[in-house]
């Protein structure tokens, strides 16, 4: 549990072999008509090779963006990368690379899984014509192996009759089919990096286990890493490694999925729990974390859950708190709790949640 | 496809029964009626007027009028004999079948109370030149626009964009005919006397556009009867699209950036594929999926925009026909071009909806 | 817009440039609540363009009503210039857009007088259009079935005639050179979008849930047309409005260039453009150009305000 | 717009519109038109004053080289292919081309024989005789030239001359001016080549009855066609002219609507001087949207000659020097008041008056005539370019008689009418009289400088007291045919729906024009009389015209209608017009000619340099 680390301490990431990403300190920002959206604000975070980090948050937390900004999506302007962000990968800081680099790392080394297949797909192509392009881009083959490639592929996401369904256009697939269509276009090339934002969310449930599980499994199968963008506790729960939990454009805790899910450490992450809807809930009240996320124009001044914490002080309206350690090893969160002093604090806000939590349990059986 | 096809060819058709009933009021508004020739001219005999009448069906209710121009009865049938044309068949069926050729249905559309002439010959007569200059500004509009409002949208905000948006805006809202005005006098009048005023060829190398000796030139003397042509065409055809090249490129701009938003285009990007593939094969190509229906929709109103064009250029087209029969109160050539553009009309609207089916794999009919 | 008498071609979709890109969209947040007027204000307040023709246009207007009252035109007024120049003269401090040739009329007066009469067409035949089309979109929208079916075949109907053409000819056939009549032509030919626009906003807004709450308590239909659903049709047609005003200002000097319209004798920008047309050769550039020029001010501004009506009202748009 | 006009040399053209026209003799044949305006009438021939000589022209063409074509250029098309039915200035410049008729009219004004053998008849050489033969009240005797033939090769005889009597008269025919040929009771065809016409009343305008654009027939073609369906187009139509025999020196080659008109050369024509065809391959006529254009067409050489502009066009061309003819013209622009007193104006904006029509009250037309300043147009709205006018006949008119000019007196105006009982009696500053207010219609054309021209006339009228409201009509309307409007028609001339018309005229060298135009018998539609004049001593006068051969006694006849047109103000000419051409050096033979029979009237003699 050790693969997601903060990245406080200096480190030599590119000369860890192990070390597939390691973000630092990244900054997005977006210049719109009512002003600059910091979108990204200072996150850092580190991937190892084959390994699974999920990164939640609610909208507008910054998770996507944060992706984004690693893949260089985004149009600047209007977005813009703050100086001294950092994205190195496999030994190359992604955001100092020239374009013409980077399109031979996308789709290449880094593969991207979007939230709504439909709109996703080109709807005037077929489908196996867009894997093949992707195929063809990269791998420099023949249209005819680059076919043969796309049927593959199709069949390792299994899609039944793939021959025929590779000349199918996105709109004649079901919501399911056309995901697993993504899956395979991102796998195509064999990625190094795998990252999924959203991948379940426009799907129907029965669906979105099945192609939770197709993940998993071809994760596992092609031993590529996998950040998993979601504002779904349940979807991290079951497929990834360590976490990071996104607010208002900060990680405000981080640490193995286990950890994060059964002892959190900030009043957010808290809430984000808390408000997961189980069977043993049925009946009871549903918490969920009152008030609305800030307006990006106006974010509060020192810590930006302050004005919705329920275990707010006036500490956490004169400073903004750092990631820090927290007194267990390895777990970092963004909380003046965790600070000397305000132990009974703490004391008070994780017998709450735990009480909340007491039939909670049957989230920790599937990590 | 072939039932979308059918129902549509059928709902056009009481849109198209509905024009030649509009079409057929302009006779009635018309002052004076067809008879204004002669109606007051005390040297023409009453009988002289009563066999005018008869000829055009003047003594008939308006409906069997209707039914005579349309081709629908039989001038000279009796009775319920009107449905039934010279062969023996229903009037309205075309004339190798019912031998009829009366009434607009068999090609009958008049003839000109100006010149004589019948209707449908000056139409022809004058659909070519119109065709020309129409399919020049068409592919240059087309063409034009495209490459505007692409490059602007993919360069947005750059100085090409504002450039392209200011003209946009300019040339949408500038009087056509006064543009054209300013044309011919900037460029063949007092200013720089490079191109010709008006006409479509020129009188002393070529024969009159459209006789049988000039396609006798034009095979002979190809490059020069083209470039002739192409000189002539330059003022008019910059006339007629500067307004369409300004909205279309407006339109394909939005179109465009529309299209560059799209999620399938992160996609496209996120694969790694080249600036230009993603520009120009997947936001271009869904792009112009309404930017060819809105085309398709706004090539008949090039014919109308060729009125003003024809007119100041005296390009011998249906446009400056329009106009002077307009002045001449012609109407039987104004209901002849009035009802052959509305035809136009409506099926270039049913050829855009069918293309479109074409074009964008989602639409099943 | 029209234009250009000859045609329009149809309006660009929605410039998109406002909004932000997707990924930024997750910053949408609630703003503080603001009823549809003060929302569509704030989002036009924004669009500098349209404040900019709102505010050419608001000129124009003013000078339509009072520059005619402060430099009356009178056709049969003599100027009595101090010069005789045959050609008219340039441009200067007392003629600020110059003289007419023959005459020697101040341009600038011709183009005042000319904005009330232009103006008015415009947006007079517009009123006339837009009561018609909402009339009859209301009706087929509301009534429905075989009512509708009629009037929506007679607009295809009209629209399938290439319109401008059908202006003329009727400006020719019954025109007198009035401006009344002129007016009634184009107003009369005018309302097929409105119509469809209307009634589509009738069919889609008909189903919604306030609508058949209102029937449900027994709200008479006449009520729930004009209290509840014109009301929400009123942006798109607002939108549609502008673009008509722009055409007919366009159409009109066209169909008065070539003499069908206004009496030549009252000045509207078309009138002046084609009298001025035989001076053109003698070096006299100013007479054509500015009343050339109050036409596409006048359009540029319109639409520029139906932009930012456009923006305004779409809810896609950002406050 | 078409006019029935151009029957007979003594009908007037109507100037279309736009339009100039034509007549009027250009100073001399050696040294064709000076530029621009630097001409006035004055300085053109002055009238003869000894004997009236109609039949010597001083006409000496060059032999021209064979082959080539010449391209005219013209903002009005020609539509109407049959002579006897056009009216444009454009039509007669075509049908003067292509169709040859007895005599046509010189550039200096004098007859000239085409198909006829010289001399024409008179009088004095025995060919008219008067009283006629066998109870005839005229006997007139013509030689045709022999062995002439259609365009077709078939021979051309007098007989074609007694189908195109006979047809004019046939009762199906429409609208066709039979002034003349009514008078003849028959024509007999001794041979192919002698012609004698039986007339029942003296006719004066004989000489020119086939004159320019009232040529022969073809019997042998067009009695295929019945003469009903003849009218309305048939034989005449622009795919059917290619198949028309003609006699002139070209015949009809294609026509391109809305673009060009080509006339290709007649191999069967004989041209009288040469005894050849003629030397042009071709005429070829170029049709522009407006005069602009077309002389920016001429500048880019697109054409060799620019016809139809007008004084007012003078000053864009001046730089074009010798190429620029400014022919003064018998064309003068005038005030035309509607006489009637029951038959005026229809216009709603001046119905507000009460019942009745001012004009025709006399004062009202004296004190247009004293209240206005010529001076003052001519000044202000044509540069200077014309010479004023004070009657209707231009001073180079062999009949032409001098008269004292009417004289911009506003004092004079106010005088008259308040002793015409027209005063101001309720103190708006316009006057009543029984019950009528004194407000006016004044029509015209949408011309730019003739709304002004009546800008100002409406001012000094106002100043006298008489209101007035301008009614500017396309020139469709105000010029319509009286068989193709209403009497509803906006300021329609052959309907009479007009108080005041301004417009421009032009008579031919035929005093007999005017009878068609003021004679008290000439209303619509049997002659032009449009402003229903009906005046005794006009009647006498003109009735002595028609009723003459003596020239001598038609001088005489013209001298008194003169003062009784400027006495009584019949109309209120303005100012004389000229017809302005642009022609290029590389036309030879080009004389212009200001009568009606136009541009081309020598066309058999052209050649390109």
């Amino acid at each position: 549990m050790t693969a997601a680390a903060a990245t406080t301490g200096a480190s030599t990431p590119h000369s860890d072999g192990d070390r597939l990403l390691d973000v630092r300190n990244m900054q997005t920002r977006f210049h719109v008509m009512d002003g600059v959206v910091p979108a990204v604000d200072g996150v850092s975070f580190t991937l190892d090779r084959g390994r699974t980090l999920g990164i939640v948050g609610e909208s507008g937390s910054g998770k996507s963006v944060t992706a984004l900004t690693i893949m260089r999506l985004l149009d600047i302007p209007p977005a813009e990368i703050g100086a001294g962000s950092e994205a190195w990968f496999d030994g190359r800081d992604l955001l100092a690379l020239s374009e013409s680099e980077m399109r031979k790392v996308r789709g290449k080394d880094i593969a991207m899984i979007f939230q709504e297949p439909l709109t996703s797909l080109n709807p005037v192509f077929t489908v196996g014509a867009q894997i093949a392009e992707q195929v063809q881009t990269h791998l420099h083959v023949r249209a005819r192996e680059a076919w043969s490639r796309v049927v593959e592929m199709l069949r390792l996401v299994g899609i039944p009759s793939p021959e025929r369904r590779a000349k199918q256009y996105p709109h004649e697939l079901s919501g399911g089919m056309r995901q697993r269509v993504m899956i395979a276009m991102a796998l195509s090339c064999e990625p190094k990096l795998l990252i999924a934002d959203e991948p379940t969310t426009a799907l129907d449930v029965t669906v979105q286990a099945q192609i939770l599980e197709l993940l998993k499994t071809i994760q596992q199968r092609t031993g590529s890493a996998l950040i998993m963008i979601t504002h779904d506790l349940g979807v991290i729960a079951e497929t990834v490694d360590d976490v990071i939990v996104m607010y208002a454009g900060q990680v405000v805790e981080q640490g193995s999925v286990a950890d994060v899910l059964l002892e959190p450490r900030m009043p957010y992450t808290m809430g984000l729990i808390e408000s997961i809807p189980t069977v043993e809930k049925r009946g009871g009240r549903l918490s969920a974390i009152s008030g609305v996320v800030p307006s990006p124009f106006h974010l509060p001044p020192a810590c930006r859950f302050e004005p919705r914490c329920p275990y707010a002080w006036d500490t956490c309206r004169d400073r903004m708190p750092d990631l820090s350690v927290t007194r267990d090893a390895e777990r970092h969160a963004r909380c003046h709790l965790h600070v000397a002093g305000a132990a009974s604090r703490l004391e008070a806000a994780v017998s709450q949640h735990r009480q909340n939590m007491r039939v909670g349990r049957q989230l920790t059986d599937s990590v | 496809m072939m039932k979308f096809v059918t129902r549509r060819v059928l709902q056009a058709i009481p849109v198209l029964l509905g024009v030649t009933v509009v079409v057929y009021a302009i006779l009635l508004a018309a002052p004076g009626g067809p008879e204004a020739k002669f109606a007051q001219n005390p040297r023409i005999t009453q009988a002289q007027k009563d066999s005018f009448r008869k000829a055009w069906g003047l003594d008939q209710p308006i409906p069997i009028q209707y039914g005579r121009w349309m081709g629908i009865l039989n001038p000279s049938g009796e009775g319920l004999g009107v449905l039934i044309g010279p062969a023996g068949l229903p009037n309205f069926l075309p004339t190798p079948l019912s031998g009829a050729t009366n009434g607009v249905l068999h090609g009958d559309f008049g003839y000109s109370i100006d010149s004589g002439e019948p209707v449908s010959n000056r139409i022809i007569r004058a659909a070519l030149p119109t065709f020309i200059l129409a399919g020049t500004a068409l592919v240059l509009w087309i063409v034009v626009a495209i490459v505007l409002g692409v490059y602007a949208a993919i360069h947005r905000y750059s100085l090409f964009d504002q450039g392209a948006t200011v003209f946009a805006y300019v040339g949408y809202a500038m009087p056509t005919f006064w543009l054209g005005i300013m044309l011919i006098f900037a460029f063949s009048g007092p200013g720089l006397n490079i191109l010709p005023a008006g006409g479509m060829t020129e009188t002393r190398i070529s024969p009159p556009f459209g006789s049988p000796e000039y396609w006798v030139y034009f095979g002979s003397n190809t490059p020069q009867a083209l470039g002739d042509i192409a000189k002539h065409l330059v003022l008019p055809v910059i006339t007629l699209v500067v307004v369409n090249i300004a909205g279309d490129s407006r339109f394909v701009r939005a179109s465009m950036l529309e299209s560059l938003g799209q999620d399938y285009v992160r996609t496209a990007r996120a694969k790694g594929l080249p600036a230009r593939t993603v520009n120009f094969k997947h936001a271009l190509r869904n792009a112009l999926l309404p930017v060819v229906t809105n085309i398709g929709l706004e090539i008949p109103f090039l014919f109308t925009g060729a009125i003003v064009t024809e007119t100041i250029f005296s390009w011998p087209g249906i446009g400056k026909l329009t106009i002077d029969a307009t002045r001449d109160f012609d109407y039987p050539i104004l209901m002849g071009v009035l009802l052959v553009t509305s035809v136009m009309v409506v099926l270039a609207n049913l050829l855009a909806d069918i293309l479109y089916g074409v074009i964008d794999p989602r639409i099943k009919y | 817009m029209t234009q250009n008498v000859e045609h329009q071609p149809p309006v660009p979709p929605a410039e998109i440039t406002d909004t932000v890109p997707s990924a930024a969209e997750d910053y949408e947040v609630g703003l503080k609540s603001l009823n549809q007027w003060q929302l569509a204000w704030r989002k036009f307040r924004r669009h500098h363009l349209a404040l900019i023709g709102l505010g050419v246009i608001a000129t124009m207007i003013a000078t339509a009503i009072v520059g005619p009252i402060l430099m009356p035109f009178e056709f049969t007024t003599i100027p009595l210039p101090d010069e005789i120049v045959y050609a008219g003269r340039p441009p200067s401090l007392q003629h600020v857009m110059g003289e007419t040739g023959g005459l020697q009329r101040d341009v600038f007066e011709l183009v005042v007088n000319g904005a009330r009469t232009s103006l008015l067409i415009g947006f007079s035949s517009m009123a006339i259009g837009v009561f018609i089309g909402t009339i009859l979109g209301s009706v087929a929208g509301f009534v429905g079935g075989v009512v509708d079916n009629v009037l929506m075949r007679l607009v295809d109907i009209m629209l399938s005639l290439p319109i401008l053409f059908v202006i003329l000819v009727a400006s020719r056939f019954f025109g007198n050179g009035s401006v009344g009549l002129v007016i009634i032509i184009f107003g009369a030919f005018s309302w097929m979008g409105t119509s469809r626009l209307v009634r589509s906003q009738f069919l889609s807004i008909r189903e919604r849930e306030f609508v058949e709450a209102a029937r449900a308590v027994g709200v008479r239909d006449r009520r729930i047309i004009f209290r509840h659903i014109l009301p929400n049709a009123f942006s798109p047609i607002v939108v549609a409005a502008s673009l008509i005003v722009a055409g007919n200002i366009i159409s009109e000097a066209f169909v008065s260039f070539l003499g069908f319209g206004v009496n030549p004798t009252s000045p509207t920008w078309g009138n002046i453009l084609s009298n001025a047309l035989t001076f053109i050769p003698l070096g006299n550039w100013w007479w054509p150009l500015f009343p050339g020029l109050a036409i596409i001010l006048t359009v540029l501004a319109v639409n520029f305000i139906g932009d930012g009506l456009r923006d305004a009202f779409d809810p896609r748009s950002r406050a | 717009m078409r006019k029935l006009v151009g029957l007979f040399a003594g009908a007037a053209i109507l100037v279309a519109a736009c339009g100039g026209t034509s007549t009027t003799p250009s100073p001399s044949a050696a040294a064709p038109a000076t530029p621009a305006a630097t001409t006035a009438p004055e300085s053109a021939e002055p009238t003869p004053s000894g004997p009236v000589d109609l039949f010597n022209p001083d006409y000496g063409p060059e032999a021209g080289t064979t082959g080539g074509s010449i391209i005219i250029g013209d903002w009005q098309e020609a539509t109407q292919f049959n002579p006897y039915y056009l009216g444009q200035v454009t039509e007669a410049n075509v049908a003067s081309a292509v169709w040859y008729s007895l005599v046509t009219i010189s550039h200096d004004f004098k007859y000239i024989p085409q198909l006829a053998v010289a001399p024409i008849p008179t009088v004095d050489n025995g060919g008219v005789k008067l009283p006629g033969d066998n109870g005839d009240a005229m006997t007139v005797t013509w030689k045709i030239q022999s062995g002439v033939k259609w365009s077709d090769g078939e021979p051309l005889t007098c007989d074609d001359f007694k189908y195109a009597w006979e047809w004019v008269l046939d009762g199906d025919n429409v609208g066709v001016i039979t002034t003349g040929f009514e008078d003849i009771s028959a024509i007999d065809c001794s041979s192919d080549t002698d012609m004698v016409w039986h007339f029942t009343k003296v006719f004066e305008g004989y000489a020119a009855l086939f004159g320019p654009q009232v040529p022969p027939l073809p019997r042998h073609y067009l009695s295929g066609i019945p003469v009903k369906d003849q009218t309305t187009g048939s034989g005449f139509r622009p795919d059917e002219v290619p198949n028309l025999p003609v006699s002139g020196p070209f015949k009809f080659g294609t026509v391109t609507p809305g673009a060009e008109l080509r006339l290709v050369r007649n191999d069967n024509f004989v041209n009288p001087r040469t005894g050849k065809p003629a030397n042009l391959d071709s005429i070829i006529f170029k049709w522009y949207a407006d005069a602009d254009a077309m002389i920016a067409g001429y500048r880019g050489n697109e054409v060799d000659i620019a016809v139809d502009l007008q004084d007012s066009d003078i000053p864009k061309v001046t730089d074009l020097g010798e190429q620029v003819h400014a022919i003064p013209a018998l064309l003068y622009e005038f005030l035309r008041p509607n006489w009637s007193a029951d038959t005026c104006s229809t216009f709603a904006q001046v119905q507000d008056r009460g019942s009745g029509c001012p004009v025709s009250d006399a004062a009202i037309r004296v004190a247009l005539a004293y209240a206005i300043d010529k001076n003052e147009i001519n000044t202000r709205l044509l540069g200077g370019n014309t010479q004023v006018a004070n009657t209707n006949t231009s001073p180079s008119a062999w009949f032409y008689a001098d008269q004292a000019p009417t004289n911009y007196d506003p004092a004079k105006a106010m005088q008259v009418l308040d002793e015409a009982g027209w005063t101001d009696s309720d103190g708006d500053g316009i006057r009543e009289k029984g019950g009528l207010k004194a407000k006016v219609e004044l029509c015209t054309t949408t011309r730019q400088v003739r709304q002004d021209t009546l800008a100002l006339v409406s001012a000094w009228l106002r100043a006298v007291g008489i209101e007035s409201v301008i009614n500017a009509v396309a020139p469709a309307d105000i010029f319509a045919d009286y068989n193709e409007s209403t009497r509803e028609t906006p300021c329609v001339l052959a309907w009479s729906n007009f108080d005041i018309a301004e417009h421009a005229f032009s008579s031919s060298i035929d005093p007999f024009g005017n009878y068609g135009v003021y004679h008290s018998s000439q209303f619509e539609p049997n002659g032009q009389n449009d402003a229903r004049i009906v005046d005794a001593d006009v009647d006498a006068a003109l009735d002595t015209v028609k009723n003459s051969v003596d020239f001598a006694v038609i001088k005489d006849a013209m001298a008194t209608f003169l003062k009784v047109y400027v006495d009584k103000t019949i109309e209120v000419p303005l100012y004389y017009r000229k017809n302005v051409e642009l022609v290029s050096p590389a036309v030879g033979n080009y004389f212009a000619n200001g009568t009606l029979a136009g541009l081309t009237w020598n066309s058999e003699d052209w050649f390109g340099r």
